[in-house]
């Protein structure tokens, strides 16, 4: 299997990484106390680690390759497009599915409050990137500031609530209009922008959203934040915290089922089409009688409305909202959400949200490693599903005569 | 001079070339013809080391190449000016033809060839101070031919030199294509849809249906064989 | 109030905007390098710095303890920082951008992101999340004394390295055989290797230059702050790359002019305003400027040809 | 019978990681030793450790965690936004929280947490020293009050300023925030010495202060800077070096004396090989205020357990202390710093 | 009879270069009119002018819309000119390549239909119908180019020529009165070619009128009921095939010698 040549080129890895680490991993200085720790083990255990990483690679692959070729006569033998065509069986993906969403409504009686709580919020990441999908992953518009939209969800209901005592119901709607509106604002200034200048604005738009909400302390309460948000009401019902708790996760569910709807729809609707066009090329796009400047601001403003209503689940989950939430990091994450699952994919979204935000809260047992792990399996999944976990299928019609 | 042997090409899970096999001459002009999507453009990729092809052998003067990374094989006189040109957009038409000279080292023949090529297509000379990119797509494929004859190559390989170009130039464009068979002895790989012209302009032919080689044989022979008559020349 | 000389006032807020200024400038150019080769907004590309930062500490504090003079301990703790940020953008580039580079646009974007998370975590673990003094290696001109409430010492290298990192690279750029790869992989990289050009090598070298110069950006930088942590990365990137659109991303005179309005902007907001908003005041400013000039300030600003 | 859980939460990770670990190791050594002299009652401790990294959105769910794992006392948060986080939280569990170092004046005085304790002085009073000490004791006129835009120091700023005002006895003549993490403060410095202040106050941490005060000192601005119990920190002085000097900070009063605090200092050390950080004995403090009240209340019953902590006054490294009926300790206090000779000296 | 567009003294400087130089053109309704000229003349520019994707530096761009008389159309934006019934193709190929042929096809439908966000959640009957219709006559336009078998491909996957097919498939999808193709021969073989007169001869049957440009004289030859040919800009002569075809200015700049023989 492994060659000489294998071996000495994982000699030579291992002697690179032993060299690059050297400084960082060996050294440890403290300049406070004035004390240099020298840890020369830690440079053994990296050669040893890459070298054999680096042979195990090399024979995997090899493996890959080789099986790849005996494959390659047939076609469609790759696992995930077989997975996909018994997908589309009916026999298949009706049980699946109802499995998976027994599963869901199953979830809060058979976990505890605190496994509830963490599933509520990668739900919540699921509207988010399904969200931000329209956007980046289906009209092409590269938008590194989502967050912004979130932020004026959850800042809707904290001070509609605080000022008016509007309530969660009521805020909803009122909140995804808001960042809509916020989202077409954004829009316009924007529509000339092509690529990585509109990655960069909607970054600052993001961050200015970010840091009005703690400067200006007179409307927003500043970086302290504003608490005792209610949790979603039930008829009036007195809930205890646990009853609460569960109620949040069920009205995620539903809302999670409403966005899946009603993106789905948008997607393949007259709409849905020309975004995708828009992201494929706008120049024929636009001779092809589309409005750019419209179908752009509709993505923007579809985009922005559920991260609102997001947002508004976010202020009511945890009663409390504060500037620090909505940082560009949460913007990244989302991105990575939209990316990871697959761009365009509904299904794969609602994958990666739940492994993104899924996949740190299990990693806590590994507490100190764990956004080490999380960085790096970004980069791996990008490396061997650079198209994300499912990639994109295009609608097929049918003519009914 | 150059030898494929029976090589099978890959993009990701589909096989664009079946066990290809050709040869080219010194001093030769040698065509490949097909339909479209027959995998022409795909066989000279595989010659220039940018998809290097999974089984079989391309032997360059005896050397194999079919697993040398690209520079490399440039490096033994091989250039190809591909499908669409592939101006750099940014660089001014200078810059573009300074770029096929990249390797060479002798500024005084540069210099030469330079002038050269400005007397050929007197268009770029005008416009030699304008970013590539702005040029017409019949300015740019003569742009895109200059610029590898800027490196002296040994074998050149043309993905159809004719699309997109006015009758004169095509036609000038196959005279510098003999003249520089014939003077500079370059040997010349010319992948065509314009059949006609290709045939009547090289030695030899070689037809190409879906990644198979079905026919070979002098060029004037094919050009009177009717079932290619029927199937690419449009009588 | 205001019985403060108001052109000295200008001034004054000028130097320290240009201050500024030439801190993202040292930056930025390697984004634009980046950006301009492969396209990719290099998210990792603050953490090089900060590993750079990093490095010329622990490089300078046992150059220290072996009592080397401060001299000496500058010039290698900064050839160490270059050195290893070199290579670590090097390796990066490897590991992480070389094979997504025909996958689609933003998976290597997604890649960068996770580099950046991975690299940040990895200094604190392998060193510390708090912050550490850094040593002034650069030494206090005496020629500066009278004007010491206008520029120091450390301003004045800043701006002079950040001037000189850009001339350099243009030349560098404009002509060098290399420059000129450089500028052909960037516009068509099949072309490029059909012409011979060796184009793994030509991105490696890229990100070792900017890498590079972030390093030495990060010695500089820390040592004028006196301070480092694993985040100061980030937050200049955000700055550096912003910087660099503004000027017009792929532009390294653009980088540099783009990174001094930036500077300027958000002292003259401070002075001017309140350094409550000077972010917001930068950002608004990119906003306007890109809505007039859409590829930013010398970014070729060209119709597409259709 | 059966353990008493007791839920330790706070920044255990990341950037802020300093203050939450010494709090964590403090309940550790004490709960240690109680169980080593057979737990309260006969019952054995048993802590349960969640970290949120000072991020209010983990704070609420790790403060769910706690809740539904049939935690009834919680030592901790950490910063004061995660704690106004998970307070709803144990409020509505009836969960008894107290932290060693949430400042903001809120969690006590808005009477919104009747369950929430702290072993620190709020902000508000914090700042009260400051201005007391910037108005009598340097008697400056005008006074620059710059603060980090985050939550501790812009409250702070925000009390500094609504004391000076009151008192009539000096201007504001600068209210600003900075922007935490930028490379250079020149523009800032400038714009303090335009306005001609002869003081500023400073709210915030350590990295910001000592950035702003190597600028000032080399742009040859030699006002006095007073600055909070963030910039009390040893860190502050090795970072701004000679720059460091004359620096005015506030912070917990001094307890180096205290036989107490003496102790757990010496057992950290022993652990850990390294000099306890901020907030060491305000945590020591809590976990000691909170098993006392425990033991006296005979269970963790929540209502038991505060009426134990407001009547029972109890031993800590800040001496006999106990909780006013908004929850703040009476007892511990602040002193004045000065950084003299490259050490914090007390002066007032 | 009017004519149905009308060019006067079109104008276009790109900096420095005048890449058209006060061009008057005249199409009349159902004629196939070819622009030729050698490469660089100006004339992919022309087109981008007409069409909106440059504005013009001077001159005028008359459409008769619906028999309403002259419209000037100069700047506007594309899609706009695209609803006015003027549609193109291109000289590089700019397919939607990742989404299927058949979609290519409806997305040239856009500009004809109406249904709206509300729509496309609710599916009200009158969506449903709007939807099937665009299928529908996607299908038909496929079937007449020949591609309803490949209708669920990718565009991208689809060989040269048939793309090129595409491109005036989604074209005619906008339902134009004026049909503009861009070498829509290049790339092709000569067999090819010929398939594709036949498709053009047809759109011209249904009453469309069509301006071609195209380096391929046979068909440009057999195609065209008048020519206009361009050099450097400028028009340097016009007319019938004949006419054109033995113009001594015009087989200088551009044919050569060879063709008036042949
Ligand atoms: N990058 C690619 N990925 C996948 N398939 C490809 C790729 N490039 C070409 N193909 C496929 O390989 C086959 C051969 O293509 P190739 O470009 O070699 O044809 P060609 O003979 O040059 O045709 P044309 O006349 O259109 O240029 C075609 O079926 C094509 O779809
Ligand atoms: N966007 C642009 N910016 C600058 N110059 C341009 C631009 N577009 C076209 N040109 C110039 O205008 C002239 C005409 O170009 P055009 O593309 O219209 O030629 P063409 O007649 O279509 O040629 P071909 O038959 O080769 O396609 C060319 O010299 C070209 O360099
Ligand atoms: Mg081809
Ligand atoms: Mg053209």
């Amino acid at each position: 299997m492994l060659t000489a040549k294998d071996v000495r080129q994982a000699l030579l890895i291992g002697l690179w990484f032993m060299f690059l680490t050297f400084p960082l991993l060996v050294i440890k200085v403290n300049t406070i106390e004035d004390t240099i720790i020298w840890r020369w083990n830690n440079m053994f255990i990296i050669g040893g680690v890459c070298f054999v990483a680096t042979l195990a690679l090399r024979s995997g692959r090899r493996l890959l390759v080789q099986k790849k070729q005996e494959d390659a006569s047939l076609k469609n033998s790759r696992l995930s497009s077989r997975i996909r065509t018994h997908l589309h069986h009916k026999m298949v993906y009706l049980p699946l599915l109802s499995l998976v969403l027994l599963f869901f409504i199953l979830f809060p009686t058979q976990f505890s409050t605190y496994q509830t709580t963490i599933m509520t919020t990668a739900l919540m990441y699921v509207v988010l990137g399904l969200g931000l999908n329209i956007v980046v992953g289906v009209a092409g518009l590269l938008d590194l500031g989502y967050v912004a939209f979130y932020a004026v969800g959850a800042y809707s209901y904290a001070l509609l609530n605080l000022h008016f005592g509007l309530g969660f119901w009521t805020v909803l709607p009122v909140a995804g209009l808001l960042a809509a509106l916020f989202g077409v604002l954004l829009g316009f200034p924007v529509l000339r922008l092509r690529g990585d200048y509109l990655a960069i604005v909607t970054l600052g738009f993001g961050e200015i959203i970010r840091m009005v909400l703690e400067n200006w302390s007179e409307f927003s309460h500043g970086p302290s934040g504003i608490s005792n948000i209610p949790r979603p009401g039930l008829f009036g019902l007195d809930l205890s915290l646990n009853q609460s708790i569960i109620y949040t996760y069920y009205l995620m569910m539903l809302m999670v089922a409403f966005t899946i709807f009603v993106v789905n729809r948008l997607q393949n609707s007259r709409i849905g089409r020309a975004w995708f066009a828009l992201r494929e090329d706008d120049i024929a796009c636009q001779a092809m009688g589309i409005d750019k400047t419209r179908t752009k601001l509709t993505a923007f403003a579809l985009g922005a409305f559920w991260a609102g209503m997001a947002g508004v689940f976010f202020a009511a989950q945890n009663t409390y909202v504060s500037p620090k939430s909505f940082t560009f990091l949460e913007s990244a994450i989302i991105l990575c959400v939209v990316v990871l699952g697959g761009m365009g994919s509904i299904i794969g979204i609602i994958l990666g949200a739940l492994i993104l935000i899924l996949l740190p809260e299990y990693l806590r047992a590994i507490s100190d490693y764990r956004m080490l792990v999380f960085g790096a399996t970004l980069v791996l999944m990008m490396i061997f599903r650079p198209q994300g976990i499912i990639s994109t299928v295009r609608r097929t019609y049918t003519l009914k005569r | 001079m150059l030898e494929i042997k029976n090589i099978d090409v890959f993009y990701g899970n589909i096989q664009a070339l079946h066990g290809v096999s050709l040869r080219v001459n010194q001093g030769e002009i040698i065509t490949l013809i097909g339909a479209n999507g027959a995998g022409k453009s795909t066989t000279l990729m595989a010659i220039s080391g940018i998809v290097p092809p999974r089984s079989g052998s391309i032997l360059f003067e005896g050397r194999d190449i079919s697993a040398m990374a690209a520079d490399e094989i440039f490096k033994l006189g091989l250039c190809q000016v591909p499908e669409g040109r592939h101006i750099f957009p940014e660089l001014t038409v200078t810059e573009n033809l300074d770029m096929g000279a990249f390797l060479r080292r002798d500024s005084k023949g540069i210099a030469q060839d330079l002038e050269y090529i400005y007397q050929l297509f007197p268009i770029l000379a005008k416009r030699r101070h304008q970013p590539g990119g702005n040029l017409s797509g019949g300015e740019q494929q003569m742009l895109a031919i200059s610029r590898a004859l800027m490196s002296r190559p040994r074998l050149l390989l043309l993905d159809e030199p004719s699309m997109g170009l006015a009758p004169l130039i095509t036609k000038q464009i196959f005279d510098i294509i003999r003249t520089i068979n014939q003077e500079q002895h370059t040997t010349i790989f010319l992948v065509e849809q314009n059949a006609n012209l290709a045939l009547q302009t090289a030695h030899r032919g070689y037809v190409l249906e879906n990644g198979r080689v079905v026919m070979q044989d002098q060029a004037a022979e094919l050009l009177s064989n009717t079932a290619i008559q029927k199937a690419y020349l449009g009588i | 109030m205001y019985c403060y000389a108001p052109m000295e006032y200008f001034i004054e807020l000028t130097f320290s905007g240009l201050t500024r200024g030439s801190i993202y400038a040292l930056i930025a150019l390697g984004y634009t390098m980046v950006y301009g080769i492969i396209g990719l907004i290099n998210f990792a590309h603050g953490e090089i710095y900060m590993i750079g930062a990093f490095t010329a500490l622990i490089a300078s504090s046992v150059l220290t303890y072996l009592g080397l003079p401060l001299p000496a301990i500058l010039i290698l703790a900064a050839l160490a920082a270059i050195i290893w940020s070199a290579a670590y953008g090097y390796t990066m580039e490897k590991i992480a951008y070389r094979p997504l580079r025909d996958a689609p646009r933003l998976s290597p974007l997604i890649s960068a992101i996770g580099m950046s998370i991975f690299l940040q975590n990895y200094v604190q673990l392998a060193q510390t999340a708090d912050y550490l003094p850094f040593p002034a290696l650069i030494p206090e001109f005496d020629f500066l004394e009278p004007y010491a409430g206008i520029v120091g010492s450390t301003d004045l290298v800043i701006l002079v390295v950040s001037a000189l990192g850009m001339i350099g690279l243009m030349l560098l750029i404009k002509y060098t055989r290399t420059g000129k790869a450089m500028r052909a992989t960037a516009q068509d990289k099949k072309m490029a290797l059909l012409l011979g050009i060796n184009v793994d090598r030509i991105i490696s070298i890229t990100f070792i230059i900017g890498s590079g110069l972030a390093a030495l950006g990060g010695v500089l930088i820390a040592s004028h702050i006196g301070q480092i942590n694993l985040y100061i990365g980030f937050i200049a990137g955000i700055k550096a790359f912003t910087a660099a659109v503004l000027g017009g991303i792929g532009s390294i005179p653009g980088a540099v002019l783009g990174s001094y309005i930036l500077g300027l902007t958000e002292a003259f907001a401070t002075g001017y305003v309140s350094s409550d908003y000077e972010d917001v005041f930068a950002f608004s400013l990119l906003v306007l400027i890109l809505i007039f000039r859409p590829a930013g300030l010398l970014g070729k600003a060209t119709i597409e040809k259709v | 019978g059966e353990p008493i859980k007791i839920g330790v939460a706070g920044a255990h990770s990341g950037d802020l990681a300093s203050y939450g670990l010494p709090t964590l190791k403090a309940a550790q050594l004490i709960v240690k030793d109680i169980n080593a002299n057979g737990g309260i009652n006969g019952s054995e401790i048993e802590l349960l450790i969640e970290d949120e990294a000072c991020k209010p959105e983990i704070a609420t769910s790790t403060a769910t965690k706690l809740v539904s794992s049939g935690v009834k006392v919680v030592i901790g948060h950490i910063c004061s936004g995660a704690t106004k986080a998970a307070l709803p939280i144990y409020r509505d569990a009836k969960v008894i929280a107290i932290s060693p170092s949430a400042t903001t004046p809120d969690l006590t005085q808005s009477g919104d947490y009747p369950n929430f304790y702290r072993t620190i002085g709020s902000d508000a009073v914090q700042a009260r020293y400051v201005v007391d000490f910037t108005l009598h004791t340097l008697k400056a006129k005008k006074i620059a009050v710059i603060h980090d835009k985050a939550d501790y120091g812009k409250g702070l700023a925000e009390y500094a300023l609504k004391f000076i005002k009151d008192s009539g006895e000096a201007k504001v003549v600068l209210f600003e925030g900075v922007t935490q993490g930028a490379p250079d403060y020149s523009a800032i410095v400038q714009k303090i010495k335009r306005f001609r202040a002869d003081a500023v106050i400073f709210g915030g941490y350590h990295p910001e202060a000592s950035k702003i005060v190597s600028r000032m000192r080399q742009k040859r601005l030699s006002i006095p800077f007073i600055s909070d119990d963030g910039v009390k920190d040893d860190t502050f002085i090795k970072v701004a070096g000679k720059y460091a000097e004359g620096v005015y900070a506030t912070g917990p009063a001094d307890v180096s004396q205290s036989p107490i605090g003496i102790e757990y200092r010496e057992k950290f050390k022993q652990s850990e090989g390294k000099e306890p950080g901020a907030f060491f004995d305000n945590a020591v403090t809590a976990t000691l205020a909170l098993t006392n009240a425990i033991a006296k209340a005979g269970s963790t019953d929540p209502k038991a357990v505060a009426t134990a902590l407001h009547n029972e006054e109890v031993d800590t490294p800040f001496g006999k202390i106990k909780f006013d009926d908004k929850g703040d300790p009476i007892g511990i206090g602040f002193s004045i710093y000065q950084v003299q000779e490259g050490k914090y000296v007390q002066v007032q | 009879m009017e004519p149905l567009l009308s060019v006067e003294d079109l104008t276009m400087d790109f900096g420095g270069i005048r890449a058209l130089d006060q061009v008057n053109l005249r199409i009349h309704p159902g004629e196939i009119v070819a622009l030729i000229g050698p490469n660089g003349a100006g004339k992919t520019t022309f087109f981008n002018c007409l069409t909106g994707m440059y504005t013009p530096t001077g001159g005028t761009i008359l459409l008769n819309h619906q028999g309403k008389g002259g419209k000037r159309i100069n700047g506007l934006k594309p899609n706009k000119v695209t609803e006015l019934g003027l549609a193109r193709t291109f000289q590089n190929i700019r397919l939607f390549s990742n989404m299927s042929v058949l979609e290519n096809v409806m997305i040239g439908r856009h500009c004809r239909t109406r249904s709206k966000i509300f729509g496309a959640i609710f599916r009200d009957p009158a969506t449903l119908r709007e939807e099937e219709d665009i299928i529908g006559i996607s299908f038909a336009l496929l079937e007449r180019i020949g591609l309803a078998d490949q209708a669920n491909t990718f565009a991208k996957n689809l060989p040269y020529g048939a793309q090129r097919r595409l491109e005036i498939a989604r074209a005619l999808a906008t339902e134009p009165t004026l049909l503009l193709l861009d070498e829509p021969a290049a790339g092709m073989n000569p067999q090819e070619t010929l398939e594709l007169n036949e498709l053009i001869f047809s759109i011209k049957d249904d009453g469309l009128s069509i301006l071609l440009i195209e380096h391929d004289m046979k068909m440009v030859m057999a195609l065209s009921d008048h020519i206009f040919v361009m050099d450097y800009g400028r028009k340097i002569a016009e007319g019938t095939p004949d006419e054109v075809r033995y113009n001594p200015a015009v087989i200088k700049a551009y044919l050569g010698e060879e063709d008036v023989r042949a």
